[in-house]
């Protein structure tokens, strides 16, 4: 089945593409997906990364269907790193 | 009003997106490219976004708001692009009735669109640039 | 930027004047005329300052925010005379390095001004007009 | 000794001036010169009213000088009468 895969930020970077058609065996879930993409982009980092199936959060062992949109998410800025939220003063 | 644009963020418009003549309140955040982070100066940012998932994130976190504070109006513009020292990446405007709710809702939008909607940023200095790694989006 | 003005408050002014290379977050507040208040139907407002006492006693606001938080610049223009709905009486910008001081530093400078600047509101309905009377004025 | 008074807002509807100037016996306080404007002026309250003198805020019991300004300076609105600021939610 094809699977349309669309790459954000630094996966983009790595792989030096922001969107793939990729083909998978039928029962192929999203780890499989991303360990094949691994192997064809070895830049891409070893982890364990937030995946996005049709634009929901989705967790790694979802199975996959022909015609999903299946996009990768870096860890996003997450604002102020050194700062966090402080208690009120009053 | 929630949007990701290439174009420069136009502040009134988002103030007219939330007037409402119960409003007695109006707050409004601007995050803004400063020219340092960490100790490293800055050149420029670039933003990049999933546009068709971070529209409706930013929708999600206006249900929350509405949900948890007596809010009239939110509205969530981010540009995305390369922006340089002193451009507006994000504006958010919220209207209620009274000040602090409006305060209140407007820091929560903020805080709850930067560690979860899909948006990011690179730093992008005199010799080197970095995607700058925060929040692990999960699902709500 | 501290002022008493008689025409209607331009954000954008105030925002120029607080941005600063430094800065990453800018929050504005605007108090804005509403249609109600305490169950009434609001008509329009009336706003009077004593401008030569209320402008220093901004720039002391501003002092105090200086002290308190690390931020950059604050703004404050307060309108007077004959507000409609939908108006702003009172604009507040703030610029800091980091958010949380922006919205804090913010959210205190409105709160001081209501209650120690010397401006008065009066709300006129349909059938009557009151004064509004909060916080009596004393020594800083 | 001549006093440049100044009065807003409510207390300016109440004597119908917004600025007098003032005749007051050199040794006179700002409470004299209150009871005398309320004499003159009987729809002034009747409150100890905040003063400012020279825009600064001052006690009842300041003594005057010639060529004073003194302001007296109804409540302010405060802001949200019945709001108050209300705990941080996190």
């Amino acid at each position: 089945m094809d699977i349309k895969v669309r790459l954000f930020a630094m996966y983009r970077e790595a792989a030096g593409a922001s969107e793939l058609s990729w083909e998978l065996a039928e029962d192929a879930t999203l780890e499989d997906l991303w360990r094949g993409l691994r192997e064809a982009y070895p830049e891409l980092p070893e982890v364990k990364p937030a995946v996005a199936v049709n634009m929901e959060i989705a967790a790694l062992e979802t199975p996959l269907h022909a015609g999903d949109e299946v996009a990768f998410l870096p860890p996003v800025s997450g604002g102020d790193r050194k700062r966090q939220r402080v208690p009120c003063s009053e | 009003m929630f949007r990701i644009v290439s174009e420069p963020i136009t502040t009134g418009q988002l103030i007219q997106a939330v007037e409402d003549p119960g409003a007695g309140a109006i707050c409004t955040f601007h995050g803004v490219v400063r020219d340092n982070n960490l100790g490293r100066e800055v050149d420029y940012l670039e933003y990049e976004a999933y546009s068709e998932m971070a529209v409706p994130a930013m929708e999600r976190i206006a249900d929350e708001v509405h949900r948890r504070w007596d809010v009239i109006n939110i509205a969530i513009v981010h540009r995305v692009g390369r922006l340089e020292i002193g451009e507006a990446s994000v504006v958010i405007a919220v209207s209620s009735p009274h000040r602090v709710e409006a305060f209140e809702a407007c820091h929560y939008a903020i805080d709850r669109l930067k560690e979860r909607v899909p948006i990011w940023k690179k730093e992008v200095w005199a010799d080197g640039e970095e995607w700058i790694e925060g929040s692990v989006i999960s699902g709500q």
